[in-house]
């Protein structure tokens, strides 16, 4: 659980993004009032090698597609979505 | 969505009496990509978001073409050569849009649907096939 | 030509390695025809003929677009509401060509071959389908 | 069998045809020499139902679609075959 300061969001991630972090998913914790682009970041010092992916991903929250750098609500679900290819 | 597709289950669903056609797309993996043979496909998804894009594109198909059904079944984890990886089929009274909203659905999978396949080369390793960045 | 389609088998016929896609065309007998409710439809054929230009027209479309396998089935005599009186299954690399080589087959179909449809309408009375002209 | 100085051919009718002339076959002998509409003409006399179709009817000689007013062999199969609606 988080504290009062603080949030606590959940990364998933898949194919090339699961593969590079050796692993599908984390949980983050935030100061509160982090954005979207705070928790991309925080994955990214831990996991270094997604950086490169970065430009190819779509984020989701909540399993919708965001554009844009929105505030965090505590327990969301981020999931970072290489190029989809199925079929 | 990890069994093999059962396509005559999805065909008797799409028999329908005020219906004269149904147009059906099977994708099946296939043992070569740009030259490369391959030797096993693997699809992975985001599983609840890819099962809610999937009900969505067939509501949207039934929205956008003038046709009574569309059913689409995508298939994850290992699907060995020659077996079905996805299958779409549409009914409608005529077969002009039956056909336009099959083709349109299965465009649009391979568009919107969070779904990664991986594929394993004959000569040894692997790669994710480049696919389409999903747009908000 | 007389029993139900085996379109199970149709499929399995299609399915090869070395493709990806597999295009599907069924028609279903209709209980509606131009604003007329039909309670059965009944198909004749002169059978040689027929299965003569369904075979070349199986050919015409491998020669036509690079798809691998066409397979071409229609059923005569009376075929139940909702039950399928023609099959057409196009195996192709990709699902371009195999959806192309399936339209073009069925609209090929009806007008080259020797089938003709007749309609039993439900406020009684009966009539062939208008069709087309065949052309040497 | 006919003699020498007359041929025999068969008429096959389909659909509409059928149903005008009432049966899907038969036997027509006509001199040696008579052509494609000799022997359209001859079933039309026999059925005379079936003249306002003949503008519609594609003809097939030995199950090849013909054109021309071809002079027409011994034992050779003619079929009328109306506007087709298969599918």
């Amino acid at each position: 659980m988080s504290d009062s300061s603080t949030l606590t969001v959940t990364l998933l991630l898949f194919a090339q993004a699961r593969e590079r972090a050796g692993r599908s998913k984390l949980d983050v914790e935030l100061p509160r009032g982090s954005r979207l682009s705070d928790a991309l970041a925080a994955v990214e010092r831990l996991h270094p090698a997604l950086a490169e992916l970065r430009p190819h991903l779509a984020v989701a929250v909540d399993r919708r597609l965001v554009a844009g750098d929105q505030v965090l609500e505590d327990r969301v679900e981020i999931a970072l979505l290489p190029p989809v290819s199925g079929g | 969505m990890h069994d093999a597709i059962d396509v005559a289950t999805l065909l008797e669903r799409s028999r329908r009496p005020e219906c004269g056609a149904i147009a059906v797309f099977l994708g099946t993996s296939r043992d070569h990509h740009e030259g490369r043979k391959v030797k096993r496909l693997s699809y992975e998804a985001y599983e609840p978001m890819a099962a809610a894009a999937l009900d969505a594109l067939e509501r949207e198909t039934r929205g956008r073409y003038p046709v009574v059904s569309c059913h689409i079944v995508h298939r994850l984890g290992e699907v060995p050569i020659t077996e079905v990886s996805v299958a779409i089929a549409v009914a409608a009274e005529h077969r002009g849009p039956a056909f336009e909203a099959c083709r349109w659905a299965m465009d649009e999978l391979k568009r919107t649907v969070p779904i990664w396949k991986k594929e394993f080369y004959a000569e040894g390793g692997e790669g994710w096939v480049e696919g389409t960045r999903l747009g908000p």
